[in-house]
């Protein structure tokens, strides 16, 4: 078991990660939430020993890891801006845990082809780095980082820039590698949905401390508090909603329907949605609510709209 | 992306090597042929030739990869830490590079001579040779591939890491071949260097150890037999060439671009026991094995320990004998030639730097090879060579400027072998990014690669100052209005009998000593500032 | 050059000089010289004795200066035989010993003599250079490498022009045997391997007869008596010469000032050399410190010219293969 | 306008580019969709003069570019990998383009300033580029592009790395901007809904090839084929579906309803999303079928589904 215990790290004066604490049990994926610049990074690099800290530490199966130097680890960390070797071709990047780990040449070559195959660069070795979409170069980073199947692995928005088809194949792929190997990882994404998906356990980081922590479906059931919810992705928070709620209170957009006898709304705009169209409605109270209209009624429309109950959840 | 329009650029360098390097050379050359009678056979003909050769490259070789064996972790230790006194330290490694043979001579006699402090003899081995290359040298590699190597990303190194790399592995696979641009050039000028060595191996080699640029000499100067010199220039030129030509070659295809960062993102405090341990082991002995010499060279001039005094620097000024020149006028002079050369070899290498570096074409490879070789050609052939070249269209062997030309002249290699690998390795992305933003090329050189450059080409200009204020190259052999330098002040002390001369001349060394140390750390004062 | 060159312009009340690196006259001089004829003097130093001579050969078509200074006669022959001096006779020969002369071409200006010295305070001086071969002479003595040293080579041309062409090379064997230790150049020689100069082991050192009085003039302490004493016999006698390079007015004038006894009184303490003229008085420390030696050994420089590069690599091959 | 016609780039032997045809009128926004390596960037570096193409050439307005270098053409590029220059700071980076054209001191400082707290890094001015987060860094780049308002402004992925909340709100935002400043814009993203909220074209492209272009609106309701249908992220998209269509069709995860009279169909899997969990069905023929029921039956449940013709597209 992964524990980070009162974690702080101070880049000059202000904290970037502050008094962060979980634990990431064996063989399980913590998936990592948190708005640009809340610290998800640097935590990583830290785990790595890769970030001195002010205060808090790593541990290992109870094993402090403060004196233990990165590469005696044994912890994988795919980096956000992938740090891949300009110098060394697809093969070569990719093959270079394995052969630190004293792989014989042909093993590298066959795990090279094997990992490089799966993230769909399938003839890629012998290419150089520079020559390589983005999207390309992620994978390598990708393939390089789960090559050598380390016991824990921390991957930094690792699908981040590939397209949502080969997003939906590679992490739930990732997911039973992960499980089959009993590899222990950090993952942090963007996507909710692939967070969903993937993740035993979900943490949330504002400003570099933890917002929320607990299992994916918790969370959404129960996001902690407004700015989570908002967050997490939620389109309709209010702390409060007239006639409704008078806490905070998260609607679905399709529990909103027209009901004559509801609150009185206008149409401001529509949005589309691989799912279909959206209609953003501004209440009385200036609260802007999305809603499922289909057919959206066009923009100035005047209506009253009602909110099935079963489709909301209050909060706090 | 290559830079379109740089080629043209090459003319100003490859007009200054033609003007006062080819056309010398061969002029000399030409008369040793008119003029020769048999020289040929005797040049040849001599056993000592075929021996001096392989000596010459046997010891080149040798004194090349102690150098680099010392000097590579130094720089390391310079590239990724930070230390208290840094800039000083660099600087006072840099001293040796300057200091008249002689001097250094007298300091290695005084600790590794028959009656040296440290109990062992080395007068006349080869290992004296050895040891005292790697002494004048050793800045040489540490001021070459530090700039590279603290702009490397150390993300890469830490990516390593994680991937189970411990430190010499990481060194070994991501570290090495991403500065090996800059330790190929480093030991590139290290070999030129050795290659020609003179004065050391006169004085310090035992006596029968001739180097080529020792032969030459003598039936240069000695036997005034030009076609033998001419001859054995063409020898080691041909040697010299094929060598470059290798490297050369060898650096084909080897550049990475890379994403290079400002060496304050890149350095740190050493953190653990260990790195601390390393930090101050490296340089500790780096500092004993420069300072110890520099020390005994000091003590001297104080008149040794026993009683201590100032004598010897009060009376330097007084200008009681005519041969005695007044420390001010000296500094004054050096300072003056330096400079002068240090500013024509940093544009002349300057822009031959970028055209290596920039233009991807075979020519670039044989013109990089080119403004190689006045380093690896004998002083003795250039300084005649001058005398017989340079008298027309406007006679320069008696103007001012030919001592900082013949200094340039030697200083430029150094210019380009340490500015080269950093150009090189600059992301062409970024100058795209500044011509989407609107930079034309030239203003994108400006905005972009003159920043990341800046501190490369900054340790190359003081290395031309340090070549220059070392009387390196032909400025012996040619005539030059009496402006009398440290060097030569310090020598004119020491052609005088009695310990006050040997004194004096210490005294003058120990300012040739500062006046260096000042210098390059006012140079690198000036580039640290960079970004 | 021509009157468009940068550097010296010629003519025009300049002149110019071409000299060895450790040539050195006092300002006064200068200036009397040129209150005297009107003419600046304008200085170039080029390296030591041997490459002087070769710039003035290289340079034979357009020389760099009208005279040339500071040629001595173990290379004069070659100057000679390269024709590059114009024929002078200056007036002040008169004062110069007929056997300072070397024929139209060249007049002498200085002479050194190249003797061994020795530490007064260990050792008596040897009689001869046989002495040198003698058991009480076993590792005393410290020459230097004619090849890169003048004094060297002086010393080299002593013993030949004792022992013959034919006689010297078993001089030297016996000398090696006899542990004589060959430093690199003069200042090695002088200042790390000689007992007086910086306490090395070795009480004999080939050196000048000027470098008693140098000793004491520019010890630490002041001295009333030299620690160290010239050998008399086995001095070999270096000669200086200044010669005209181009055919005017200002070169004449300068090497007629030369030998006058303004410039040639300032010689000795600013070169350690004699001074040509016989008339010039020598300061205190020469007369009290210097014995120059009553016969010195001198070899035609016609001779040394055709013979030295061989003489050379006989004495590399017997001394340090 | 901006027209790229017939453009081919070749490196090596494959094509990255083959034979692409697109025009972008005068202040419109046109987004372009492709999986990884299907030659979005090499488009885009070519339009800006950084690629040379074996075929085909770029216009503005109808003058042919090909001899007009890169900075001349008033054309920004918001590089994938952010190409910062490390050796400026942040407002450095941001206000070059501003100095390149002559802007002075004071007016780059103001007009730095604005756009770097539009994109949420106020204050960070001074700020060195390596001690930047991802996100941040991603931030700077756009706000460095944008900053000169160029008269096409081509992002690649320009918020791919940031969190859903600073992207929802910034997209839309940016579009109004782009729309104000009547800049052209071309915009690689991999995110539909981005596409589809911003665009006002689209273009697909697959293999260095068009598979479709037209209006967001138009190429959702009518993909072009199966591949272009999958790839823009639907479901349920089969070649044919017993009983229901023998023509390729998609079908709505919302169509999909419990009925005994319905296609026999096993549950495979849940799958959480945001929207609320969904359950695999595997049908007879062994594909497969995304279906919101809620409650989802569990794992293993034989049932029986009928789908809403409503709830279906039939493609080509
Ligand atoms: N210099 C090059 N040499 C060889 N192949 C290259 C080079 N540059 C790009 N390619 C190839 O061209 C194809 C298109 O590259 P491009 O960068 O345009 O893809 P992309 O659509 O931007 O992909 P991504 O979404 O991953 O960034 C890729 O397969 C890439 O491997
Ligand atoms: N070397 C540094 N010096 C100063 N501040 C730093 C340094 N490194 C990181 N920071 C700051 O620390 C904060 C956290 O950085 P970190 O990279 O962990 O964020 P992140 O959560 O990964 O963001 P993103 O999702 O954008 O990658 C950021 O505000 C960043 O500006
Ligand atoms: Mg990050
Ligand atoms: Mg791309």
């Amino acid at each position: 078991m992964l524990m980070v215990r009162d974690l702080t790290v101070r880049f000059g004066s202000e904290a970037a990660v502050d008094d962060v604490t979980f634990d990431v049990p064996n063989g399980r994926i913590t998936a990592m939430l948190g708005p640009s610049g809340s610290g998800k990074s640097t935590i990583l690099r830290f785990i790595a020993g890769l970030e001195v800290a002010e205060r808090g530490e790593v541990l290992w199966d109870g094993e402090r890891l403060t004196q233990v130097p990165t590469h005696e680890r044994n912890f994988g960390l795919m980096f956000q801006d992938y740090a891949l070797f300009p110098h060394r071709t697809v093969a070569g990047n990719v093959g270079f845990g394995l052969r630190m780990r004293g792989d014989d040449a042909t093993s590298v070559e066959q795990r090279v082809t094997e990992v490089l195959d799966w993230v769909g660069l399938a003839g890629f070795e012998g290419r150089a780095i520079p020559t390589l979409s983005g999207g390309e170069q992620q994978r390598v980073a990708l393939a390089r980082a789960l090559a050598p199947a380390p016991r824990l692995l921390m991957l930094d928005e690792p699908v981040g820039s590939l397209d949502r088809q080969l997003r939906s194949r590679l992490v739930p792929e990732l997911g039973v590698i992960l499980r089959d190997h009993e590899i222990t990882a950090l993952y942090v994404t963007h996507d909710q949905d692939e967070a969903m998906s993937l993740a035993d356990q979900l943490i949330v980081l504002r400003n570099g401390q933890i917002a929320q922590k607990g299992a994916p479906g918790e969370v959404w059931d129960q996001p902690a508090d407004v700015w989570t919810a908002r967050f997490l992705g939620f389109d309709n928070v209010f702390d409060s909603l007239p006639g409704v709620s008078d806490t905070p209170i998260i609607v679905r957009s399709d529990a909103v329907s027209l009901d004559d006898g509801g609150l009185p709304a206008v149409v401001i705009a529509h949005r589309f949605r691989v799912s279909g169209p959206e209609a953003v409605l501004r209440l009385e109270n200036a609260d802007e609510l999305v809603a499922d209209l289909d057919p959206a009624p066009p923009v100035g429309t005047r209506l009253r709209v009602s909110i099935d109950r079963a489709g909301t959840r209050t909060l706090g | 992306m290559n830079r379109p329009g740089l080629r043209w650029l090459a003319v100003v360098p490859a007009a200054f090597l033609a003007w006062f390097y080819a056309y010398p050379i061969v002029r000399i050359w030409w008369v040793g042929f008119v003029t020769g009678d048999d020289g040929l056979l005797d040049a040849i003909g001599t056993a000592g030739v075929s021996d001096a050769a392989a000596f010459t490259v046997a010891q080149a070789a040798a004194s090349t990869a102690l150098t680099l064996l010392v000097g590579i972790p130094i720089a390391g230790i310079f590239a990724r830490f930070e230390f208290p006194l840094k800039r000083t330290i660099r600087a006072i490694i840099t001293i040796p590079f300057v200091l008249p043979t002689v001097v250094v001579a007298a300091a290695f006699l005084a600790l590794l001579g028959p009656r040296g402090t440290l109990g062992v003899d080395l007068e006349g081995t080869v290992a004296a040779i050895l040891v005292a290359h790697v002494f004048y040298n050793v800045s040489v590699v540490v001021r070459t591939v530090a700039p590279l190597w603290e702009s490397i990303d150390p993300r890469l190194e830490a990516a390593a890491a994680t991937l189970g790399a411990n430190r010499w592995r990481v060194f070994r696979e991501v570290t090495l071949p991403l500065i090996q641009p800059a330790v190929a050039a480093a030991a590139a000028l290290v070999f030129l260097f050795t290659f020609t060595s003179f004065g050391v191996v006169l004085i310090l080699g035992s006596l029968e150890h001739a180097t080529l640029e020792v032969a030459i000499w003598r039936r240069a100067v000695g036997a005034f037999d030009l076609q033998g010199a001419a001859l054995l220039s063409i020898l080691q030129l041909i040697g010299v060439a094929t060598l470059l030509g290798l490297y050369g070659r060898s650096q084909r295809n080897r550049r990475v671009q890379q994403n290079l960062l400002a060496a304050r993102h890149t350095t740190r405090r050493a953190r653990s026991g260990p790195e601390r341990i390393a930090v101050t082991a490296g340089l500790t002995a780096v500092v004993i094995f420069t300072l110890g010499p520099l020390l005994s060279l000091a003590i001297q001039s104080f008149g040794g320990l026993d009683n201590p005094t100032l004598s010897y620097y009060s009376t330097l000024d007084q200008r009681d004998f005519a041969f005695a020149v007044p420390p001010t006028e000296a500094v004054a002079n050096s300072v003056t030639f330096a400079a002068v050369a240090a500013v024509i070899a940093a544009i002349v290498g300057g822009i031959a730097a970028a055209v290596v570096a920039y233009e991807r074409t075979s020519f670039a490879t044989v013109f990089d090879t080119v403004l190689m070789l006045p380093l690896g050609t004998s002083a003795v052939t250039v300084g005649f060579g001058f005398l017989v070249a340079l008298d027309r269209p406007i006679d320069l062997r008696t103007s001012f400027i030919i001592v900082p030309l013949a200094h340039a002249l030697v200083a430029i290699p150094f210019v380009v072998r340490t500015t080269a690998p950093v150009m090189a390795a600059v992301r062409s992305r970024l100058r795209e990014a500044a011509a989407v933003l609107g930079a034309s090329p030239r203003r994108a050189f400006r905005e972009v690669d003159l920043p990341l450059i800046s501190k490369a080409l900054g340790v190359g200009t003081s290395f031309a100052f340090a070549v220059s204020l070392g009387e390196f190259g032909a400025t012996t052999f040619i005539a030059r209005p009496e402006r009398p330098t440290l060097p030569v002040a310090i020598e004119r002390f020491l052609g005088r009998p009695g310990g006050e001369s040997f004194g004096r001349a210490m005294a003058m060394s120990v300012i040739l000593m500062l006046v260096t140390a000042a210098s390059v750390a006012l140079i690198d004062r000036h580039r640290d500032g960079d970004f | 050059g021509d009157g468009a060159a940068p550097g010296p312009v010629r003519g025009e009340g300049t002149v110019v000089l071409a000299t060895h690196d450790s040539f050195a006259i006092s300002d006064e001089t200068w200036a009397t010289f040129t209150a005297e004829t009107g003419y600046e003097v304008e200085v170039l130093t080029a390296g030591d004795a041997g490459t002087l001579t070769n710039q003035a050969v290289l340079t034979k078509d357009n020389p760099t200066a009208d005279v040339l200074y500071g040629i001595d006669n173990t290379f004069l022959g070659r100057a000679l035989d390269a024709g590059v001096f114009i024929e002078y006779e200056s007036a002040g020969l008169d004062a110069v010993p007929e056997e300072l002369r070397a024929g139209p071409d060249v007049t002498p200006i200085d002479f050194g003599d190249v003797c061994l010295n020795y530490d007064k305070s260990a050792v008596e001086p040897p009689d001869s250079l046989d002495d040198l071969l003698s058991p009480a002479y076993e590792n005393m003595l410290v020459v230097q490498n004619p090849a890169a040293s003048s004094p060297g080579l002086a010393f080299l041309l002593a013993t030949i022009a004792t022992y013959g062409e034919d006689g010297w090379q078993d001089y030297w064997r016996t000398l090696i045997d006899n542990g004589v230790k060959i430093a690199p150049d003069w200042e090695t020689a002088y200042f790390s391997d000689f007992t007086v100069g910086g306490g090395g082991d070795r009480p004999l050192v080939v050196s000048y007869a000027s470098s008693p009085p140098a000793g004491v003039i520019f010890s630490e302490e002041p001295l009333t008596e030299a620690p160290t004493g010239t050998v008399q016999v086995g001095c070999f006698r270096q000669i200086e010469y200044a010669g005209l390079l181009t055919d005017s007015d200002e070169g004449r004038s300068l090497i007629d000032f030369m030998l006058g006894l303004t410039f040639q009184e300032d010689i000795p303490l600013n070169m350690f050399v004699f001074p040509a003229n016989v008339d010039a008085a020598l300061p205190s420390e020469f007369t009290a410190y210097a014995d120059v030696p009553s016969e010195p050994l001198t070899l035609d420089p016609a001779t040394i010219e055709s013979n030295r590069d061989r003489w050379i690599d006989e004495w590399t091959d017997l001394a340090l293969r």
